[in-house]
């Protein structure tokens, strides 16, 4: 399993110090992911699909029940997990960031591993920019100078550059408009054959969820309401909610 | 630069105004232009003449080189403190910013307490301490400039952290000094700069202020604030005195103020509404 | 027959750092009383810019380089500004994208539909019309301040606040982008049942082109300014005569079958900077003919439906 | 009940804030040059001479105790006496503040009624045409640009060169003449006024800037309201708090002494005082005058919050938010 969360709860405390409120983000979430598979992770807004994606990125440690990456616990030291995943995340505007050009942004979990020539560095950014279908020249440019789809290739060149075993996709397509939309969906697919990394696909989109992943879960207000193979969960969906969502399709 | 092609002609002047001053001013010193700033050469309050370009002072002496080191010691001591304060500023401000937690507090407390006074009575408590002179000015306003820089730039430093750029080079394993370096003061760096411009500007009415109340620069040190202050004693003898520093005052104020304003504008572009 | 809305060769620009952003290069489109019209389009295709200019309401920094927008006999970009804000009142009702920004935070929900009723707003007729978009507790929601609303709940108050002078025309632009699936069709219902009651002609931007072909009766695709296809909703999405209108319909993730491969469009929606010198599309367009980026294509109309394409003579030849 | 709690929070933080500063104003004075003995006696007291005085005003306990002194009596309203004069600091200040008010009244009074007008009327009219915003920018800039030292010796100049009608300097007490006191008080209120104004101007005008490209406002042109209409109904209370904050900063800085004019113009405020203390090393007036501004400043910055709460909803929950 390369990721395990086992009954994950998450409380966010509000409120003034002397009457704090608790409340609840994830409550009780059991997720597992095998090496190579893609999981959809669908539910509204505020259903807790972001937290989800925080802890399993070792960005927010859960209040009660235990998080596995690769079957041991989080480190400490972020650094000991350099490498070892990455993100592809949700706006397309501040995905990248603006005073780095192309290159040294694909570069940079490259680098932050440590270890790897210049020249090594330079051939690798050109040969996954190539991946993702970028030219060369790309590598000079500056992201105000690329449109929405371009970025969010450039994010998956990044996110793939380490040949993470792990990939977390937080509403990566949503930003984007349906004929580029289509365009990143058949990249991550031929992206996830050649790579065979795992992936939490985190989307409102039902579609584009049903179209990459191979297990699907359904959040609703911070739980898990449904778990299941894709091709299961579209053809019978059991939960009440899930159903809707389906039909909605 | 593109920046330069973008800007409109107000902004270009105001930077233009503000490096010939600096130029000028320079030139002036170091050639020695129009004689010795101390030495009493002419008849005493003379209006200006072709001799005396801007005149003489009450002790004889020529206004136009103590023009011109009035207007080196005035943007000197403003340009070092505000200097001082981006540095603090930006240190405090990302520290509270990007850090947060209790670091962030007691960052902001601090800049509160230091806020909560009026900015000429904190110039004259400075002044009570330490004594008035050079060291009281830049001290005052580093003190004055640093509360609203510090807060400006702790809100930006939030806002950037909170960016998927950052999150993700968290993710991939990057450490701080990177995140600080590679992510944060880049693109805090137009913040900062607008910032600074506009510290610089209340530094030169702060040193203005303080000198002119007699708290500042010390004679027979001038500067600009100082060369008012002694000029109003023989106003209505002898304006020019007074016109002098005070359009050259004036000017520099203004040309700072106009550029950072252009700054921001090319920063965070708004766009004007027609209720119509 | 006599339009409501006329737009006749309607080319928009804007003002941007370097130079100008062609928005809109000339769009035509018409449309009677009482239609439901669904404008489809990817973000920068001009169908915003167009919904804004029904009720010259472009911003400061769009200029409006040729062309005319006809709104019930009015030239609206003409009319002086006493006549547009009358025109906006009695005729036009708007919805726009952002349910709770659409609200004037300092300002109590039942205050503000006060004002935007008739005449003085009694307390009574205030809460009449936040049930008629079935607010669950209208009386709760009339003292609550916008920011104390959910999106769902805040975009019923701005629905109540556009029909509340029963308009001729409503333009609803992405009224449920922002809004969690589940909630879009409720608020959906909620804007064509109220229409379909007061007799409102509704514009719909969107860019679901398949949740548009539910419940338009007419579809108009937009691309790169300019409206490109046109038509009954079922015959546009059944059977697409443009190009771009098919590869949109494929591209959608939802619709492709299980385990069959999405048709992605290749390349990226242009950015045009002033008149295109062909079709717009024709860089991405798999089947573009030589001609295509070089001549703009002609508008073909046949059975109420029109095409924007060179391809457009000869498919319509051969469906026939 | 949240907003009370809410508001207990603010007072809280104010009275934290108050106390730190009284702690750097102490501080402060315990480092001013020349010791408190000294001062009194001169520089020729023996050291017998300064070893009575030291026991006699404690200073010879610990600085603990010192500032906890200190703090009671000024508490209770007692700030010392004045070494120069030999009347209390309150007595001293009860003169000299009627002056600053006037002062800063005339100063709210053009910030509000000429600097808010200004900045909506500019902000307004910016979308209409384009070119003029250089120009509004180099007018709004002249205006903060110029230091009152300048404009103040201009006008100086001006009126005591040329016979212009009103006089520079001879202060009357109101109770006393109120004509020669609006007169005497004309030109300073005048000068002082150019920069608050301006200052006010600017930020109403950013703030309208801001709220005139928001959704609400293109909902309610969209209605078909009027601009006047939407100024009023929409636009004034959403820029409210930019607003309010700087008339409050305003306020302060002219309740704190408008040092500058005063001096300049020879006026009997709580300014002139302050820096004739420094001038002559009286402690006790320049500790008490630095700490009531800052009183003044921290009471008035509540208020704004206060108000700010009141005409925007969002803000104390905005507020209370904070801290998560």
């Amino acid at each position: 399993m390369i990721l395990e969360l086992d009954k994950v709860s998450v409380t966010f405390s509000a409120g003034p110090p002397w009457r704090r409120r608790q409340v609840p983000a994830m409550r009780e979430v059991s997720l597992s992911l095998a090496d190579g598979e893609i999981l959809g992770l669908v539910g509204e807004s505020g259903s807790g699909k972001t937290t989800t994606s925080m802890v399993a990125l070792g960005l927010r440690r859960p209040t009660s029940g235990t998080a596995l990456f690769q079957n041991q616990p989080f480190p400490k030291r972020r650094k000991q997990l350099a490498g070892r995943m990455q993100a592809v995340l949700q706006h397309p505007q501040w995905s990248l960031n603006p005073r780095m050009r192309v290159g040294q942004c694909v570069a940079e979990p490259l680098v932050v591993f440590g270890g790897v020539s210049k020249a090594e560095v330079a051939k690798r950014v050109m040969g996954i920019l190539d991946q993702v279908g970028l030219d060369p020249s790309f590598a000079d440019r500056y992201p105000h100078q690329l449109s929405g789809g371009q970025r969010q290739r450039v994010s998956i060149a990044r996110a793939l550059i380490t040949r993470p075993p792990f990939i977390v996709f937080d509403e990566a397509v949503s930003a984007l408009d349906v004929s580029v939309q289509a365009q990143i969906l058949n990249l991550i697919k031929d992206l996830r054959a050649e790579y065979a990394f795992a992936a939490l696909f985190i989307s409102h989109d039902i579609g584009a969820v049903r179209y990459v992943a191979d297990h699907v879960a359904v959040l609703r207000h911070g739980a898990v309401v449904e778990t299941a193979p894709a091709a299961v969960f579209f053809g019978t969906p059991e939960h009440e909610y899930s159903r809707q969502l389906v039909e909605a399709l | 630069m593109t920046w330069w092609r973008k800007a409109d002609w107000l902004t270009r002047s105001g930077l233009l105004c503000l490096v010939l001053l600096a130029l000028g001013t320079l030139a002036g010193t170091v050639l020695g232009i129009g004689g010795d700033p101390d030495e009493m050469v002419g008849p005493r309050l003379a209006p200006p003449n072709g001799e005396y370009l801007l005149g003489t002072d009450e002790l004889g002496r020529s206004m136009l080189p103590r023009l011109f080191e009035g207007i080196g010691t005035t943007l000197v001591l403003s340009a070092l403190a505000v200097l001082v304060t981006a540095v603090l500023a930006t240190l405090l401000g990302i520290a509270a910013g990007y850090r947060g937690g209790w670091l962030g507090e007691i960052v902001l407390r601090l800049v509160e307490v230091l806020h909560s006074f009026p900015v000429i009575v904190l110039a004259i408590l400075v002044a009570a301490v330490l004594g008035p002179g050079q060291t009281a000015t830049i001290c005052s306003i580093i003190l004055i400039t640093i509360p609203l820089m510090t807060r400006v730039v702790r809100a930006a430093a939030v806002s950037v952290s909170e960016r998927d750029y950052v999150t993700s080079a968290v993710i991939s394993g990057a450490r701080w000094p990177r995140i600080l370096s590679r992510h944060l003061l880049p693109n805090l760096s137009g913040t900062i700069a607008v910032q600074g411009t506009y510290a610089l500007s209340v530094g030169i009415l702060v040193e203005g202020g303080l000198s002119f109340l007699g708290f500042g620069v010390q004679p027979p040190q001038s500067s600009l604030g100082a060369l008012i202050q002694q000029g109003s004693i023989y106003l209505l003898a002898a304006p020019w005195l007074v016109i002098g520093p005070g359009i050259v005052l004036v000017l520099a104020i203004l040309a700072i103020n106009v550029f950072g304003d252009g700054l921001r504008d090319s920063l965070e572009p708004r766009e004007a509404r027609s209720l119509v | 027959m006599t339009h409501l809305v006329r737009i006749e060769d309607l080319v928009v620009d804007y003002a941007s750092g370097d130079g100008s952003v062609r928005a809109l290069d000339g769009a035509e489109l018409a449309i009677g009383a009482g239609e439901t019209v669904g404008i489809v389009g990817e973000s920068g295709s001009g169908k915003s810019t167009l919904g804004a200019a029904v009720g010259g309401l472009l911003p400061g920094a769009a200029t409006v380089a040729r062309g005319s927008v006809v709104v019930a006999d009015h030239e609206v970009n003409t009319l002086r500004p006493n006549e547009l804000r009358a025109l906006r009142r009695e005729r036009l009702g708007y919805i726009f994208q952002e349910p709770i920004g659409s609200l004037d935070p300092t300002m109590r929900i039942g205050k503000q539909v006060a004002l935007a009723l008739p005449g003085s707003g009694r307390r009574a007729d205030v809460l009449t019309h936040l049930e008629r978009v079935r607010l669950a507790d209208p009386a709760r929601v009339a003292k609550a301040y916008p920011h104390q609303l959910s999106g769902g709940m805040a975009q019923r108050v701005a629905i109540a606040m556009a029909m509340a002078r029963e308009p001729e025309i409503l333009i609803a632009d992405e009224p449920t982008a922002a809004l969690d699936s589940q909630i879009r069709a409720e608020v959906l219902d909620v804007i064509f049942t109220l229409a379909a009651e007061i007799g409102t002609t509704i514009l719909w931007l969107s860019h679901d082109l398949p949740a548009v072909a539910k419940r338009c009766r007419r579809v108009v695709v937009m691309y790169g300014g300019r409206v490109v296809e046109s038509g009954s909703a079922h015959a546009v999405l059944d059977m697409p005569w443009h190009p771009y209108t098919s590869a949109l319909v494929r591209a959608v993730p939802g619709a492709v079958a299980e385990g069959e491969r999405l048709v992605s469009i290749k390349g990226q929606p242009p950015v045009l900077t002033g008149a295109a010198e062909g079709c717009a599309f024709a860089p991405r367009c798999p089947d573009a003919l030589s001609t295509c980026s070089v001549d703009r294509p002609p508008v073909v109309s046949v059975h109420e439906r029109d095409v924007l394409c060179h391809l457009a003579g000869q498919q319509v030849g051969v469906s026939r | 009940m949240r907003l009370f709690s809410w508001w207990l929070r603010r007072a809280l933080s104010a009275v934290v804030t108050l106390f730190l500063v009284s702690i750097l104003i102490f501080t402060a004075s315990r480092l001013m040059p020349g010791g408190f003995a000294e001062v009194v006696l001169g520089p020729l007291a023996s050291p017998e001479q300064k070893a009575e005085v030291t026991a006699k005003y404690g200073l010879d306990e610990s600085i603990l105790v010192q500032y906890a002194r200190w703090l009671g009596t000024a508490l209770s309203g007692d700030f010392g006496i004045s070494m120069i004069s030999g009347e209390p600091v309150t007595t001293e200040f009860g003169l000299r503040l009627p002056v600053t008010a006037q002062l800063a009244l005339f100063g709210i009074g053009g910030a509000i009624l000429i600097g808010v007008p200004l900045g909506v009327a500019t902000a307004v009219r910016a979308g209409r045409r384009r070119g003029g915003a250089a120009v509004g920018r180099l007018l709004s800039g002249l205006g903060v640009s110029v230091p009152e030292f300048v404009l103040g010796s201009v006008v100086v100049f001006l009126f005591s060169r040329f016979a212009l009608g009103l006089t520079v300097g001879g202060y009357v007490p109101f109770g006393a003449d109120p004509a020669g006191n609006l007169q005497s008080m004309l030109l300073p209120a005048a000068v002082l006024s150019v920069f608050v104004i301006a200052v006010t101007a600017r930020t109403t005008r950013d703030a309208v800037l801001t709220v005139l490209v928001e959704p609400y406002i293109t909902a309610s042109i969209a209605r078909g309201d009027r601009p006047a209409f939407i100024v009023c109904r929409h636009v004034l209370r959403n820029a409210s708090i930019p607003i309010i904050t700087v008339l409050s900063t305003v306020s302060a800085y002219l309740l704190g002494g408008a040092v500058i004019i005063e001096y300049l113009f020879n006026l009997p405020g709580m300014g002139t005082y302050l820096v004739q203390a420094v001038g002559r090393r009286d402690y006790a007036v320049v500790q008490a005058g630095v700490l009531l501004a800052a009183v003044v400043f921290i009471v008035l910055n509540m208020v704004t919050d206060a108000v700010a709460g009141v005409l925007d909803p969002r803000f104390g929950a905005a507020a209370k938010g904070r801290k998560q």
